[in-house]
C-alpha cells in the first residue's frame, strides 16, 4: 500500500502502528480534518527556526487563513507558506476555518515572487476545506486570485515543495498546491469536490458523504498511484496522536525533496531544467483514449 | 506549421437524437426568450446570431455554433477529435456509471467532449479557437478538455498563431476527481509557455462559467472579454446564499457586475464579437511586422477628427 | 524661450499665434485646468485608429480616471494610458476629475505589463489634479500602488513616451509619467503640489497661489531648461481654442519621440541600451552642490 | 567595496544650539510623554530607546539617535555628508529664502541634509542604513535626500550589502519643485536595480511618513516594518477630512491599520527592533552561502517542540 517508505523518524519508531489499512476514506477525511490535527504553524514553529511572518498582500488586505513567511530550515532559508486552520473554535473564526479569500492568495503570490527573488526555495503547507464563498470573495475576484497565484508557481524560478497535511480543498489547495514536489500525509486528503458536495450533487444527499469519499478516490494512497502526488509520508498513528512524530517525518521528506531540487537547480543551466520538469509534472496529468492515433509529433 | 494545422481529422458528427436544443416550442419554428418571455420565429433568432430581437438577450450557443458565428465560413479545421474521454477512477453514483453517461451525453450532444479546438480564419486572419459546450455535463473540465487545450495552446506558442477560447464551464468534472482539479495546473502552465512565445489569448467568457474553469486560463488571459449578461463566478451564487444566508446583490456575477469589479476588460454584444476579435488580432499582429526604417507616420483619425471634442468610450465599446 | 522647435503640424499653421510671453504661470495654470481643453481621450480618438479600451486592475475595480488600451498609431500598435478629465460636470464626477484612485494605477500597471510582454510601445497622457485623497483609496494603498507603478516602469522593457498634456499633478501625475521621453504643451503645468496647496502651506493662504505658482517654476519653459522635460509643444493659441491643431502637433511629437526610442531598441541590445538610458534620465535629476568633493570612483 | 565604504566623511557636527528636543519640561531631567502624559525620567527615557516605560509609546527618535540604537557602536560610517542642498529655484515665501531657511535648519537641527546613509554592523553583520530625520524640514524629499539614497542603493547593489532604510517624511520638498518629485522616480529606479542584483531593502516605516515617501522606495522594500502606533499615509489627515468631509475612522493610517490592510509585513516594537533585522540580515545571508554538497539537515526547534500546539502568531510579532 504505501509506494514511497520513508527513512522513518528517530521519535515515531517506538510507537505502536495503527492497521491504516482498517480505514476507510471517510475515516480519513475525519481524520484529515480532526482539530487537534497539527496545522501549518504547528510545522513551520518545529521545523524551522527564526521563522519570521510576513503579512500582507500590499493590494488589499491580510488573510488570516493564509500564514507565510522567512525561515530557516537546516543550513536553508526558505520561504513557508500555508493554509492556517484554527485548533479551537475562536482561533478557526478568526482563521476563516483555512477558507482563503483572495486577499490571502495574493499574500502568497508576493511571497514566491520574493523568494524568485531572492532565490529561496518555497515550502508550502495545505490545509484547507477550499477557497471562501463569499460575496466579498466573488468582488474581489477569487477566482482571478486562483488563477494568478497558479500562474506565479508554473513560473516561479526557485524550487517548490508542497505537503498536503490535512484537507486539500480542491482550487483553493491547487492554488497554493502547484509544486515540483508533491508529499501526503497518509491520513490527508485531496479532492475536486468536498465529500459532502459530491454526494449533494450527485447522491442527492449530502449523508451520503462516505460513499462518495470512497467513489472519488481521494487518499494519499490513490493519489500516488495517479502520479498526482509523488510521495506519501506514513503516518503510524493518526498525527493528533503523534504531533512530533509526524511532523518529524514531514520535515525528512521536505528536507529529502529539498536536497533533490537544489541538485536539480544547482547544475549548469539547473533552473531552465527545473522549470521543465515543472512543467511535465503537470502537462502529464490527465487519462483519455486517443481513438484514432496518429504518427508522433 | 501546416502539418500540425491539417494533423486533426474533421469532425465527424456523432448519430443525434435532434434534442439537443432546449425550451423548444412545437416544432422547430418558435423558440420562447427565457428573458422577456417573447415568441421568436427560430430562423430569426438564428440570423440575428440568437440574440432576441427584442429584448437583445444573448441565448446561450452549443460549441459548433459559436464557431460558425466566429471563424470565416469553412475555414474552420478541427483538432484532436479522436481525443475522448475515459474513466480513470470506475466512478459511479446512484444515477449510473460514468462511462455509461459518457455515452449517453455524447448521443445526446453530438460531441465526444466538451471542448472543441481547432484553427480557423476570422476575416482572413489566422486563429486558434478552443470552445466549449456547456451541453456536454456542463462543459466540466475533466482530462480530455485539459489536453485538448494543452496541446492547442503548445501548438499556438510554436506557430505564433493567436487563441481564442470560450469559456463557458459549470467547472471541474467531478467523475474524473483530482485529474480534473490538476487541469487547472495543466492549462495554467500551458497558458505560462503561451506568453512565453509572446502568443496572445483572448478569453471570452460565456454564460455560465463557474469553478474551475474561472479559477484558471479564462481569467488570465490577455483579453477577456464577456457578452452582456453573462454569468461568471467561482463560487455558484446558491452555495453562497447558502453559506452565508446573504442575499446576493442584484447583478451579482453578471458581467457587467465584473466589469466593475475590475475582472475583465469589456463587454460585446454578439454582433461585434467577430469584428472585435479582428481588430485585436491586428493589433498583436502588427507588433511582430518588424520592418523598421521609415515607420508610417500616423494620420488623423477622420472619423473622429471633426472638431468636436469626441464622446468618451462607454465602458465595454470601442469608442 | 522655446527650446525644442518642432515641425509646425499643417493645421495649425494659419492660425494666428497668441503672445505666449504674456502668460503668467497661474494663466497657465487655468489654461491647464480649462474644461474644454482636449483630454486624453480627445488625443487618443484623433491620434489612433482601432482604439480598444481595456478595463480593470484584475484585483478590485476599474477606475474610470484612468483609461487605456490598445491602438494603431501609424504603422505600429501601441499602448496608451491617459488621466481622463470629463469635458462637462457630469462627466468630471464619474471620471473623479481625474483624480485616480490605487484600482487606477494598477490598471495602468497591468496595461503596462501587458504592453511589456508583447513588445508594445507605451504612450501615456497626463492630466490630473493629482491622486484621489480619501478613505478607500488609503486603505487600498495609495502610496503603495503609486510606488509600484513607478516601480514596474523603471524596469518596463518596451519605449515609453509621456505627454503632459494639461495638469500634471504631483505623484498622482508622475505614477504614469516616468517614461523615456517627457514631452509637454507649452500651456501644461506640472508641479509637486498644487499651487493652492503650496500657498495655503507656504503662504498661509490659499489665496495667494498666484504668487506660489511663479515661484514654484511648473511652467514647461521651466521643467524644460530644468532637463527635467525633452520637449515642449508649442501651443500658438490655447490647446482648447485649436484642439484639432494642438492634437496634430502633439502627434507629430509623438511620432518623432517613438521613432527615435524605436530605433534604439532594434539595435542589438537595444534594450539594455533604453533601460541604460531610462535610469540615466532619472538618475542625474536634482541639484546639491558637494562640500568636500572626492576623488572620482 | 572597501574604497567606496571608505568612501564618505565622518559626519562633523555644525554646532548646534541645543534646542533639537522638543517637549522639554525645565533642564533636561524629565520629559512628558504626549501620550500618556507622565513625567518621565529622561535617562529612563533613553535606556528604554525613547519608549515611553509608562504606557510604550514610541518617541520619535532623530536620525543618529535611529542609528546609534540599530547600528553597533563605532561601528557607523557616514557616507557623502558632503553632499548637502542648493536652492534651483531661488524660492521665497513670506517666511523667507530657502536658503536662508536651510541654514537655519543646519543651525539648529545639527544636520546638512534630512538624510543620513552610511555604512555599520548589526551584531556584526554589514548593513547600510539610510535614516531620514524629521526635525530636518520634516525630512522632505529634496535633491540631496534623493541623491545620498541612491549612491547608498548602487553601493549596496555593487557590494551586495543590504539596505535598510528609515522612513519618516512630510513627503515632497515643496522648495525644489519638480526636483522633489522627481527623487520619486530616481530612488525607485535605483531600487529597481538593487532588485536586480539580490539585494534585500528592509524599509522601517517611522512616525510620521507621508507623501512622495510613501509614493516611492519606502512601500516598496522587501521587507516593510513599523513600529506600534506609526502613521503612515499618502494624503495626510487633515487634507482628506477637508476634502471628503467624511470623519476619519478610529487608527486611521496607523502602522494597526496598514497591518490590517495589507500594506506592511509586520510591526515590531523598538526593543526588538534590532534582533530582528538581524534575524532578517541571517536569513537572506544564508541564501547566497553557495556551499552545496550534503546539506545540513534540519533539526526540530527545540523551543518549541514541547508537543504542546504553539500558538499561532500574533500579526507583527515573531513567532
Ligand atoms: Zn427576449
Ligand atoms: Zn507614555
Amino acid at each position: 500500500m504505501r509506494r514511497a517508505l520513508n527513512r522513518r523518524s528517530e521519535s515515531t519508531a517506538t510507537l505502536e502502528p495503527v492497521e491504516s489499512v482498517a480505514l476507510t476514506p471517510w475515516d480519513r477525511v475525519k481524520l484529515a480534518r480532526h482539530q487537534s490535527r497539527p496545522h501549518s504553524l504547528d510545522y513551520i514553529n518545529v521545523l524551522f527556526t527564526g521563522f519570521i511572518e510576513l503579512h500582507g498582500d500590499r493590494l488589499f488586505g491580510d488573510d488570516p487563513a493564509i500564514v507565510g513567511g522567512l525561515a530557516r530550515f537546516g543550513d536553508r532559508t526558505i520561504v513557508v507558506i500555508g493554509h492556517q486552520k484554527g485548533g479551537d473554535t475562536r482561533e478557526n473564526i478568526r482563521r476563516n476555518f483555512g477558507m482563503v479569500r483572495p486577499e490571502g492568495y495574493r499574500k502568497a503570490e508576493r511571497l514566491m515572487r520574493h523568494a524568485e527573488k531572492f532565490g529561496i526555495p518555497v515550502v508550502t503547507f495545505i490545509d484547507t476545506p477550499g477557497a471562501e464563498p463569499g460575496i466579498g470573495s466573488e468582488e474581489r475576484g477569487q477566482g482571478t486570485a486562483i488563477a494568478e497565484s497558479l500562474l506565479t508557481m508554473a513560473g516561479l524560478k526557485t524550487p517548490i515543495v508542497a505537503v498536503i497535511i490535512g484537507e486539500g480543498g480542491s482550487g483553493g489547495a491547487l492554488a497554493i498546491g502547484m509544486a515540483d514536489r508533491m508529499l501526503m500525509l497518509e491520513n490527508a486528503v485531496y479532492a475536486v469536490a468536498s465529500p459532502e458536495a459530491c454526494a449533494a450533487i450527485l447522491w442527492k444527499d449530502a449523508g451520503k458523504a462516505p460513499q462518495a469519499a470512497e467513489t472519488m478516490r481521494i487518499t494519499a494512497e490513490d493519489l500516488l498511484s495517479f502520479g498526482i502526488v509523488d510521495e506519501v509520508i506514513p503516518e503510524l498513528v493518526p498525527a493528533h496522536e503523534n504531533t512530533h512524530g509526524t511532523i518529524s517525518a514531514v520535515g525528512d521528506a521536505v528536507q529529502r525533496a529539498l536536497d533533490e531540487l537544489m541538485e536539480v537547480v544547482d547544475q549548469p543551466s539547473g533552473l531552465d531544467r527545473l522549470m521543465e520538469q515543472r512543467y511535465e509534472r503537470f502537462r502529464r496529468i490527465g487519462v483519455w483514449s486517443e481513438a484514432l492515433p496518429v504518427a508522433a509529433e | 506549421m501546416r502539418s500540425i494545422l491539417q494533423r486533426g481529422d474533421k469532425f465527424q458528427p456523432l448519430p443525434t437524437d435532434d434534442d439537443r436544443l432546449d425550451q423548444q416550442i412545437p416544432g422547430d419554428l418558435w423558440k420562447k426568450c427565457p428573458k422577456c418571455s417573447e415568441l421568436i420565429y427560430t430562423r430569426e433568432l438564428e440570423n440575428n446570431l440568437r440574440v432576441c430581437p427584442k429584448c437583445g438577450n444573448h441565448f446561450r450557443l452549443r460549441a459548433r455554433e459559436r464557431i460558425e458565428q466566429l471563424v470565416d465560413p469553412g475555414s474552420f479545421v478541427e483538432w484532436d477529435a479522436e481525443v475522448r474521454p475515459a474513466d480513470p477512477l470506475e466512478f459511479s453514483d446512484p444515477s449510473g456509471a460514468y462511462s455509461d453517461k459518457l455515452q449517453a451525453t455524447q448521443r445526446k450532444s453530438g460531441e465526444y467532449e466538451a471542448l472543441i479546438t481547432g484553427f480557423g480564419t476570422v476575416d482572413g486572419r489566422s486563429i486558434v479557437v478552443a470552445v466549449s459546450d456547456f451541453d456536454f455535463l456542463g462543459a466540466s473540465m475533466g482530462s480530455v478538455f485539459g489536453e485538448k487545450l494543452t496541446r492547442a495552446m503548445e501548438r499556438c506558442a510554436e506557430a505564433g498563431t493567436p487563441l481564442m477560447s470560450v469559456n463557458a464551464s459549470g467547472g471541474a468534472r467531478m467523475h474524473e476527481g483530482l485529474f480534473s482539479l490538476m487541469q487547472m495546473a495543466k492549462t495554467v502552465a500551458a497558458f505560462a509557455r503561451l506568453g512565453e512565445a509572446r502568443v496572445p489569448h483572448i478569453s471570452l467568457l460565456a454564460d455560465p462559467c463557474y469553478g474551475g474553469v474561472t479559477a484558471s486560463y479564462a481569467t488570465i488571459a490577455d483579453v477577456i472579454i464577456a457578452e452582456p449578461g453573462t454569468l461568471v463566478g467561482f463560487a455558484g451564487p446558491r452555495v453562497i446564499e447558502q453559506i452565508t444566508k446573504q442575499k446576493l446583490p442584484d447583478g451579482f456575477q453578471t458581467a457587467e457586475f465584473l466589469l466593475e469589479h475590475g475582472m475583465i476588460d469589456f463587454i460585446v454584444e454578439r454582433g461585434d464579437l467577430k469584428r472585435t476579435v479582428a481588430e485585436l488580432l491586428d493589433h498583436y499582429a502588427r507588433v511582430h511586422q518588424v520592418d523598421r526604417g521609415e515607420s508610417i507616420p500616423w494620420q488623423p483619425n477622420l472619423a473622429r477628427s471633426n472638431g468636436v471634442a469626441p464622446k468618451a468610450a462607454k465602458p465595454g465599446k470601442k469608442s
